[in-house]
């Protein structure tokens, strides 16, 4: 485990999980974890690797590179930013990284509240944001031997920031 | 100062991080990038596209502008592509 | 299983599931189930029965009474609306009925996609409407011995609605 | 016709489903509920905020003014309340 990951309480009762794990999600354990909070709703969103096309070549396998000191003090004030804007009981990020068959989870954020609203709105709230705010960079690598770095998409930046402005 | 490179930055340089010492000219991160793109082709082809680049000072986000003379570690890397 | 439940498919490879088990869900299988099918992004929420407390009273269990002859029918509905409105590769939605104790999940829906929006959306599609739709009246039991029946609130037809406006 | 009750409307009634032969003057649903409400205290108890009451003819959702004359099978409810 990398310094700053963990479980983190802010004293209060609620948990913020923020895990970097370099080996497969146990996604049946986390979101047994989180629903045992009984918190009344839970909404959560898994990413996994996706046997993809590109120019021809299908993608085997995806590298995630990350920013070690800064990854998860991002995603720690990620999760304390929806945990002041939504009533949540939970709040859970978990990005794995290193190389990633297709097939397996990249990612998988959580939210727990008492309120079905504030699951589903945080949970999609971390998702975007973490796609444009946490220092996190994908490779694919085709059956053909070839690699080539993932280009950020200016829709998710516009997604990202229509949390600003969203009531 | 230690600069830390990320991605397709850190391929074209060949170095995941380095020590510099920084010539009192080099006060923002943008005459960093000017100072560094001298110094090799690796540098110039990773800050090719410098409207693309980000950048953290001691892991916060910053832009170009942003003063570095008392930061200990600059990142410079290309936009993030998680989750 | 009650007729009009199961997997279904529109025969195309996309996947409709609905369930209506009356013992507890599992939650790990349904979920794995789903992220098996290497969609790219899995959204879900899942609603479970809290310790509330009403009028001085405190919940213990709550009971799910529904239309049998009508459920099914109105949930695979529900689950053919989305896969038309999101490019979606599965849909499921599966209410636990009869009595449930508090802790136990009473409902979980997922869906499946290659777009990360398309399955945040209409995860949420799923259980707003759901909470509107579906033929489902829920029972509170309190630790005094008494019941009470749960009133539809207001604010879930809004947001029920609110998806007849939006882009 | 077969009526079928659900959640208060059904523990007010006392029964789940009843079959009945409805007069020729009762044509819609408002009708119905008219014709029921005299025939005991638990109709009139079920039916008391008829705004607040959800019907289905046939399995499928319907309003006080729809026609039942040729359905097999109608229920009445309160506002659902799942998930």
């Amino acid at each position: 485990m990398l310094p700053g990951t963990g479980d983190f309480s802010p004293g209060d009762g609620r948990m913020i999980r923020i895990h970097l794990p370099q080996k497969a999600l146990d996604l049946a354990g986390e979101m047994a974890a989180i629903n045992a909070l009984g918190s009344g709703a839970v909404a959560s969103f898994t990413g996994t690797a996706r046997a993809d096309d590109h120019a021809g070549q299908t993608v085997t396998a995806i590298e995630l590179e990350h920013y070690p000191a800064m990854t998860s003090a991002a995603l720690q004030a990620l999760a304390e930013t929806a945990m002041q804007r939504w009533p949540l009981a939970a709040c859970c990020i978990i990005h794995r990284t290193g190389i990633i068959p297709v097939g397996d989870a990249i990612v998988l954020v959580a939210a727990a509240s008492s309120h079905r609203v504030a699951a589903l709105e945080s949970c999609s709230f971390l998702i975007d944001r973490l796609k444009t705010d946490a220092p996190f960079w994908k490779k694919e690598y085709y059956d053909n031997g070839s690699a080539r770095w993932v280009e950020a998409k200016a829709a998710d930046t516009t997604r990202a920031q229509d949390w600003n402005i969203r009531a | 100062m230690k600069l830390v490179y990320f991605a397709y930055v850190r391929e074209h340089i060949g170095y995941d991080s380095e020590e510099v010492d920084l010539p009192a000219t080099v006060q923002t991160i943008a005459d960093c990038l000017g100072w560094l793109a001298v110094r090799g082709e690796g540098y110039r082809a990773a800050f090719a596209d410098p409207a693309k680049l980000l950048f953290a000072v001691d892991q916060q986000m910053a832009d170009q502008t942003a003063n570095i003379t008392c930061c200990r570690e600059l990142a410079i890397f290309p936009p993030v592509t998680g989750g």
